[in-house]
């Protein structure tokens, strides 16, 4: 319905501001501001899956805009706020092998490195200069920065954050790349919440500041300093 | 049909395990639904023809064919005897206070789910559909590592959860690319395996072989291969002996179950000259990390886990050498590992009840006096570990020799590796075991501690698994040589 | 077992033990002459014989069987090593009696048993005798191999009797082979009947004893088959050296005169190389036991030019 | 008839490992009977096997179970199958006699079931290895076999030096199955096929390794000279009836390997002859040499057998040398010269193992500085091990000497073949060097023997030895006639085998021996005087004899010792301790020479402590922390899509 020129720029748009919510996740400290970005950055997904399906229309992305905005915009930041209130960390400030601006810079190469890489496995099929392929190399790239998260941030719950923006990449490939029928990706949805139920409860044991915790493990276990893995 | 009654059963048994209020009653629920589960895969062996797609619901999603049942069985024998082990287990965990009454009915009702997810798994014939249920065991199989919420088994199955679901994230693209490839090969984007194999000649080399290798990363996480395989010690380590048993002997063959479908679909295309090297590579990559990692390992129950990485690398080079024979001795191989592994986690958990040390399942185990204190267990390990080595009467012998054989007539120089890495870990093990069961309590360095006097509930898992792999290395009957080979052929090997 | 060859076994057997004695008495004789006294009568070891015959038998305390049989073996052993060595007839042989290496082999099981009757006695010397005998004969024993392998190349064949057969009627070998055998059979006789540089036979030092340790424990009739065996044995590795260097006068086919003149030949050559083995005993002082082996390394280098010789010539 | 009568003994050999284990429970005398009793049966039944497809040297093969498609387990009964029959048969029978009486004295209660049971298993596997028809089957049986072995050495696990013992000989037997594995792959991969079926000719470089690989793989069993370490370990550390077992006939079941390979499968070409008769004359003479200067009377034995496996590998080198030139009649000779001597050296090598097993039970010691005397005190088991003595040093009359005298034979006669110069002086060195052997070996056995039972006893226990049980006498005197009459006869059983040899006939060289032993003693019955008197040994006129003043075995072998001792490297190793920091005051120290193991110093431990180092390095990976293993995959994951985008 809308004229594609106009919905290209605003779709490339939109790939920028993903871009930019990863690289705030890979560099901020505070936790929460964390929680609000990654927030942000499914926020800006549903926007995507909504202009696809004002320019191809099938209902399929409809349904997936919604599922997605309902859990990762309302439910798992709400879910993951309340855990961070009850263990009262508030900052992660170790970095382990990258730091922030190292990452950053590593991402950028990243990019470069899959966006070659994609066009020569790819050039067969999708055209390279097409939006599709453009969202597929974004999100693939999306992936890694998020993996760089994982393993570079100290605190169990960043690295669940981290995981979660890989799993947003992992959805904008599936968004632009093709349709994949709607019971998988709803699947998808509830797979992703069960895991990021058991890790946070999981992380609760080890980043916990609670004292009912605190005790169990020291039954077990001579306790370290809290900084310990 | 089938599918509703296995999930009906999954349903009933964790209502049951809600209802039952003691350890006992729990217990037998889970050993029922295990024997359930394998009476309804031999029912299915017997009575339905297989392959067959019309019997379920919903047939697109799901479908039974020869490898699927197989596993299944296997996945079931292990979870019944597991399950029986089990019985007795849990009871000492409890009375030393390791595991509270409260999680008790998580940890069985997790059980059920676990083996209802796995049997979903591996009747699934939408590759989606088995990465989400693969997916869903990883976080299970966690959740039953972290039962006894002591610090170490937290650390464990957060490990295993990161480096398991990071990986299979990869995969899930891998599928995605595998989506797109059949939606421009097909016309309708499929992912189920059956129409992906009757036409997977069609399908581009280049696509296909990435699509192959991010498959494979998943994969290879789940089934612990080389660079993915370091959750895997700890886990193993530190789960409860009955959950590292079924870990060992269900869950790894999920990852390769995984791995057999997809080259069975790149088999097809041109591509293989390219997937097989890769397979080969990170197959013997596992196995050498693995070997030179049991080396200097002081702590059984990690021993017994490098070995299955070990094994799941020799499985890998079997797949990539790619003949009819290999494939279906690495299937016959994924069966023989399976149970011999079992009962040595079985044999090592009696040992750890036995002689547990106070701080953390990675401390070096001061094994003492073993004859004297817990015989049946030193003679599980010793013949477990034996067998795992691939001493003859036992199944893993010749599996190993017949793998090696097809590896020979493709390259000889890497079978001298392969070959090498094997005597290493064979004389890592034997080290291990003499050095520790040698240990003898001297009048100056006396050893007192009461016997663990073991119940016969986790005695008879480890005979009967024994005695399976000693029948499996004598006797082939007729009905077990053609299952396989229909399984090789449905692989279209 | 033609006639013959039992009249063989009859009269070698004879003139061996009745010459053995003599061809001792010689040597002695020799060496007393070199040291300027006029040394026993040529007949003196046949008079210690008779007398030791006499004496009573004194066993020691702690000794076994072994120290009363080894004497009964070992004369055996060596009456039986006699037959394989013939020194005037040289009949047709018989089941493989002559083979050169039971020949060799006979001699080392007379050796055994002596080694274990010195030990048995529990004495110092008789421990110190066997050992060290036991370790010049493992050194020897490769040189003595070494010179019957050249023999056996050199006359076709594994059996004394043809190599006699064969040395008889052949006439003289080529003069190299035969200055070398001549010198390495003369070594190993040196060696095998424990001779001057190697083992002072009349001595009774511990130190330079070693054949003379074995036996020092036996006494009275077990004595006197000791020194009869050492002695057959002196004669049966001269016989050897004789009857290939200087075969003139052996007997193929048996004839009453050939028989005589065999023996009487054969004694004459025996008492000239009794006098050569006296005078080089004189020659010569007893050598340290740790320089024996640079001794046998040059006998191993005679038997070895041997073979280089009749291999590239 | 061969076939039914096989199966008969395979079935109650099977009962013979059953019964002991169902009754592993009570530790009844009656099972281990039983068990012990079905050996000795079923070894009766196979000596009466093999003797009779020996002398009608008929060939039967038998298809006895097909496993799966690709493999069947097959026998086949041809001659050289016999001669190792006989040799397991004969040794394990009078093992298991002798173990009626020995066991029964063993530690361990309940265990001595499983080792009545280990045995019989142990049994069984060789005589199927021996048996079986094609390759995968002597692979499976092979492996048994050494499990088999492994499980009874490993039997009083509770000693340090077992544990040592058990490491060794399982690393080993891992090695030589590595190495059977991979020759036995390669053949498969040349010939297509795993029956014992002839290579096609035209030395591929395959052939070649995979003789190569076989050869090395049964050495390492046969404790060939750079591989022998695990035999002076473990064959100390089993029971005496085991380790009569091993080294009786298990390193006869890797001469055996290598046989059947060079007879039925491979065309041998020159250079391989040469590598074989190497091997076995460098493991003779450094074999004995080593034997010489070992002081426990096990560790002696086995360093022995070592140099008996050395003569048996120049026998086998020699007929592969004339095959190579086309002289059968020499090839068979010297063949049959090996097989000979192993089946003499699995008798007196037996025998000797099981009479010091009884001297150690007697005197609970290994040690032979502390024996002696022992002749008076255990007379019947110093007879027997008298005639051990005198057959393992190849003295005339018995087997040691028949066989030995074979090799002399073929190694004379390839002295005249061999054209080429520089062969032929190689052919003399190891002539000399086998000679050296011979003697060494002779030397070594009178001082075991002399150390053990002459003289007087060394320490209080030897002092109260007492004769062992006749059931441990029946045994080796079992074995002890077999060599004697085998010595006696050889001559007489080669020509019913069908074979005429040019070696002496020494049923007339003992009926001589006699004859002339009997001259004299009637000769000095008449002339000498009969008057008998005992009184102290000769101590130049000090009349106290004590048993310090004996020959020890050290002492023995000390002149031999000081002349190989470039070969016996001494290791001086001193510490010193200060009071002060410049080293000044000296407040202690040890000063140490060692006779150093060269093999073990600078082969085995380096080897080993190289892989743990590798070991310690490669499992720095798994340290713990979940960065770096997201990291590895991090890291894989970016290498893959460069590789993927490079390739595609």
């Amino acid at each position: 319905m809308i004229d594609p020129a106009y919905v290209e720029g605003f779709v490339k748009i939109l790939f920028v501001c993903v871009i930019v919510t990863a690289a705030y996740i890979i560099s901020t400290r505070n936790l929460l501001t964390l929680v609000s970005v990654y927030a942000a950055q499914s926020f800006i997904l549903v926007l995507m899956a909504l202009t696809l399906w004002a320019v191809e229309g099938s209902p399929v992305l409809l349904a997936i805009a919604g599922i997605t905005f309902l859990s990762k915009v309302l439910i798992i930041p709400y879910f993951i706020t309340s855990i961070q209130e009850k263990i009262r960390i508030k900052r992660d400030l170790r970095f382990h092998f990258l730091s922030p601006t190292t990452s950053l810079i590593i991402s950028i190469g990243l990019m470069l490195v899959i966006y070659i890489a994609l066009s020569r496995i790819a050039q067969e099929t999708t055209g390279t200069s097409s939006l599709f392929f453009f969202g597929a190399v974004i999100g693939i790239s999306l992936m890694m920065m998020g993996m760089m998260v994982t393993f570079s941030r100290k605190r169990a719950i960043t690295k669940v954050l981290g995981y979660l923006t890989m799993e947003n990449g992992v959805l904008l490939f599936g968004l632009f790349v093709t349709e994949l029928p709607f019971i998988i990706e709803f699947l998808i949805i509830i797979d992703l919440i069960i895991l990021v139920l058991l890790t946070t409860i999981l992380t609760v044991g080890l980043d916990s500041t609670l004292e009912e915790y605190h005790q169990r493990i020291h039954r077990f276990y001579l306790w370290e300093d809290e900084e310990a893995p | 049909m089938i599918l509703i009654l296995y999930t009906l059963l999954a349903i009933l048994a964790i209502a049951a395990i809600a209802l039952c209020r003691t350890h006992r009653q729990i217990n037998t629920v889970s050993i029922l639904h295990g024997l359930f589960t394998l009476l309804l895969a031999l029912g299915i062996i017997f009575f339905v023809r297989i392959p067959t797609t019309s019997f379920v619901v919903g047939s697109e999603f799901f479908f039974i064919d020869h490898l699927g049942i197989y596993e299944v069985l296997i996945a079931a024998v292990i979870f019944t005897l597991a399950a029986l082990y089990a019985r007795g287990y849990v009871d000492s965990l409890l009375a030393d206070g390791e595991l509270e009454k409260g999680s008790l009915k998580l940890f069985y009702s997790a059980w059920s789910l676990l083996l209802l997810v796995l049997v979903l798994a591996f009747f699934s014939d939408n590759l989606a559909l088995f990465w989400i249920f693969a997916e869903l065991t990883t976080v299970i199989s966690a959740m039953l590592v972290a039962i006894l919420s002591a610090r170490e088994n937290i650390d464990a199955a957060i490990k295993y959860i990161f480096i398991a679901s990071v990986s299979m994230l990869f995969s899930f693209v891998g599928l995605i690319f595998l989506f797109e490839i059949s939606r421009s090969v097909l016309g309708t984007g499929t992912l189920n395996w059956t129409d992906l194999i009757q036409h997977a000649s069609a399908f581009p080399a280049g696509l296909m072989i990435a699509c192959f290798v991010l498959v494979f990363i998943g994969l290879a996480a789940k089934s612990g291969i080389f660079p993915f395989h370091t959750w895997l010690p700890e886990a193993h380590a530190k789960a409860p002996s009955a959950v590292s048993a079924i870990l060992s002997g269900v869950l790894l063959n999920v990852g390769i179950y995984g791995i057999i479908r997809m080259f069975a679909i790149i088999h097809q295309t041109p591509a293989v000259g390219l997937a097989s090297p890769i397979l080969a590579l990170f197959g013997i990559l596992s196995i050498g990390v693995a070997v030179f990692c049991m080396l200097p390992e002081r702590n059984l129950k990690k021993l017994i886990a490098f070995s299955s990485i070990e094994n799941m690398g020799i499985m890998l080079v079997g797949l990539a050498v790619a003949t009819p024979v290999a494939i279906f001795w690495v299937i016959f191989h994924v069966m023989a590992h399976a149970f011999t592994k079992a009962s040595l986690f079985l044999s090592a958990g009696i040992l750890h009840r036995q002689y547990h040390s106070r701080f953390s399942g990675d401390a070096v185990d001061e094994i003492r006096d073993v004859f004297k204190y817990q015989p049946l267990a030193a003679w599980g390990i010793i013949l477990g570990g034996l067998a795992i080595i691939g001493i003859p009467p036992f199944a893993v012998f010749f599996s190993k020799l017949f793998i090696l054989l097809q590896l020979g007539t493709v390259s000889l120089p890497v079978l001298v590796l392969v070959l090498i890495l094997l005597f290493v870990a064979a004389s890592a093990f034997g080290y291990f075991v003499i050095t520790s069961f040698s240990q003898v309590s001297t009048p100056d360095a006396p050893f007192d501690r009461e016997p663990y006097l073991t119940p016969s509930s986790m005695k008879i898992p480890v005979v009967i698994l024994l005695f399976l792999i000693l029948v499996l290395g004598i006797w082939f009957p007729a009905g077990e040589i053609s299952f396989i080979s229909q399984i090789v052929t449905e692989l279209r090997f | 077992m033609s006639a013959d060859f039992i009249l063989y076994l009859i009269i070698n057997t004879l003139i061996v033990v009745l010459v053995s004695p003599l061809f001792v008495s010689l040597v002695k004789k020799v060496k007393a002459w070199t040291q300027g006294r006029r040394g026993p009568s040529v007949f003196q070891t046949y008079f210690t014989l008779i007398k030791l015959l006499k004496k009573e038998v004194i066993y020691a305390t702690g000794s076994s069987w072994v120290m009363r049989i080894t004497p009964l073996v070992n004369i055996g052993a060596l009456l039986v090593a006699a037959l394989f060595v013939p020194l005037a007839f040289v009949p047709e042989p018989v089941a493989g009696i002559g083979n050169i290496i039971l020949f060799l082999y006979l001699l080392a099981l007379a050796k055994f048993f002596m080694a274990l009757a010195g030990l048995d006695a529990g004495s110092s010397f008789g421990g110190m005798g066997s050992s060290r005998e036991m370790s010049i004969s493992a050194i020897i024993e490769p040189t003595t191999v070494i010179v019957f392998a050249a023999l056996a190349f050199v006359f076709k064949s594994l059996n004394i009797f043809d190599m006699f057969a064969t040395s008889a009627t052949s006439g003289f070998l080529s003069t190299p082979t035969l200055i070398l055998i001549g010198i390495s059979l003369f070594i190993i006789l040196i060696v095998e009947t424990s001779r001057i540089p190697v083992d002072n036979p009349e001595t009774h030092l511990e130190l330079t004893m070693i054949h003379e340790g074995m036996i020092l424990e036996q006494s009275g009739r077990n004595l006197a088959l000791m020194e009869l065996s050492a002695a057959i044995k002196l004669t049966l590795l001269m016989a050897l050296l004789i009857n290939l260097i200087v075969p003139f006068g052996l007997i193929t086919v048996l004839s009453a005169a050939g028989l005589v003149a065999a023996i009487i030949l054969f004694l004459i050559k025996g008492s000239i190389l009794s006098v050569i083995i006296g005078l080089f005993e004189s020659s010569m002082a007893k050598m340290r036991f740790f320089r024996l082996p640079s001794l046998f390394a040059m006998a191993f280098f005679f038997s070895t030019l041997i073979i280089i010789i009749e291999v590239f010539a | 008839m061969i076939v039914q009568l096989f199966w008969l003994s395979l079935v109650i050999l099977a009962a013979g490992i059953l019964i002991p284990l169902i009754t592993s429970g009570f530790d009844q005398r009656i099972f281990r009977q039983i068990s012990l009793v079905c050996t000795g049966i079923s070894s009766l039944l196979l000596a009466a096997v093999s003797l009779v497809i020996l002398v009608t040297g008929e060939i039967t093969s038998y298809t006895a179970y097909q496993f799966f498609p690709g493999f069947t387990l097959s026998f086949f009964f041809d001659r050289l199958a016999a001669v190792f029959l006989l040799i397991i048969a004969m040794v394990a029978g009078c093992v298991a006699i002798y173990s009626t009486e020995y066991i029964e004295y063993l530690a361990g209660a309940k265990r001595r079931n499983l080792l009545c049971a280990g045995t019989a298993l142990f049994t069984l596997a060789m005589v199927l290895v021996v048996v079986s028809a094609n390759t995968f089957s002597f692979v499976l049986f092979w492996e048994l076999m050494a499990a088999g072995s492994f499980i009874l050495v490993m039997y009083d696990y509770s000693l340090g030096e077992t544990t040592k013992a058990g490491i060794f000989y399982f690393v080993m037997t891992q090695l030589s199955t590595l190495f059977v594995l991979l020759g036995i792959i390669t053949l498969f991969v040349v010939t297509g096929s795993s029956a014992m079926v002839p290579v096609p000719d035209g030395s591929s470089p395959l052939v070649t390794l995979a003789f190569i690989a076989l050869f090395i793989g049964f050495s390492i069993k046969a404790g060939i000279i750079p591989f022998h370490k695990w035999l002076p370990y473990a064959h100390p550390a089993s029971p005496s009836p085991i380790s009569a077992l091993m080294s009786g006939v298990m390193l006869k079941i890797a001469v055996y390997g290598i046989l059947r390979f060079l007879l039925n499968v491979f065309t041998p070409e020159l250079w391989w002859g040469v590598l074989i008769l190497l091997a076995g004359t460098i493991s003779a003479v450094l074999g004995i040499i080593y034997a010489l200067k070992e002081h426990d009377v096990k560790g002696m034995l086995a360093y022995s057998s070592i140099e008996n496996i050395g003569i048996i590998f120049i026998g086998i080198g020699l007929s592969v040398i004339f095959t190579a030139y086309h002289l059968t009649d020499l090839a068979t000779l010297s063949l049959l010269g090996a097989l000979f001597h192993s089946l003499n050296h699995a008798l007196f090598k037996s025998l000797l193992f099981l009479t010091s097993g009884s001297v150690v039970h007697a005197t609970h010691t290994r040690d032979i500085e502390h024996m002696g005397g022992l002749v008076h005190r255990m007379p019947w088991t110093a007879v027997l091990f008298f005639i051990g003595a005198v057959a393992i040093s190849a003295l005339p009359p018995l087997n040691g000497f028949a066989s030995e005298i074979l090799i002399y034979v073929s190694f004379f006669s390839s002295v005249a073949v061999v054209a080429d110069p520089l062969f032929k002086v190689l052919l003399f060195i190891c002539l000399a060097l086998f000679a050296l052997t011979s003697a060494l070996s002779a030397a070594c056995f009178v001082k075991a023997y002399g150390s053990i039972f002459l003289a007087l006893p060394r320490s209080p226990e030897s002092a109260v030895a007492r004769e062992v049980p006749l059931a441990m006498l029946i045994g080796p005197a079992i074995l002890a006639a077999a060599c004697i009459l085998v010595g006696l006869f050889s001559f007489q059983l080669f020509s019913l085998v069908g074979f005429t040899l040019p070696v002496p006939d020494l049923l007339a060289i003992g009926l001589l021996l006699l004859l002339m032993t009997a001259l004299a003693y009637v000769v000095l019955w008449f002339t000498a005087s009969h008057k008998v008197r005992t009184s102290g040994t000769w101590g130049c006129g000090t009349y106290s004899q004590e048993p310090v003043t004996e020959y020890t075995g050290h002492g023995f072998s000390e002149p031999i010792v000081t002349i190989f001792s470039p070969i016996y490297m001494t290791k001086k190793t001193s510490t010193w301790t200060f009071f002060d920091r410049e080293n000044c005051i000296f407040e202690s120290g040890n000063a140490e020479i060692r006779l150093m193991k060269i093999f073990e110093e600078y082969l085995y431990l380096p080897v080993s402590h190289a892989a743990t180092i590798a070991g310690v390095r490669i499992a720095k990976i798994q340290n713990g922390c979940l960065d770096t293993y997201l990291l590895y995959v991090f890291v894989t994951v970016i290498t893959l899509i460069v590789i993927l985008g490079w390739f595609a």
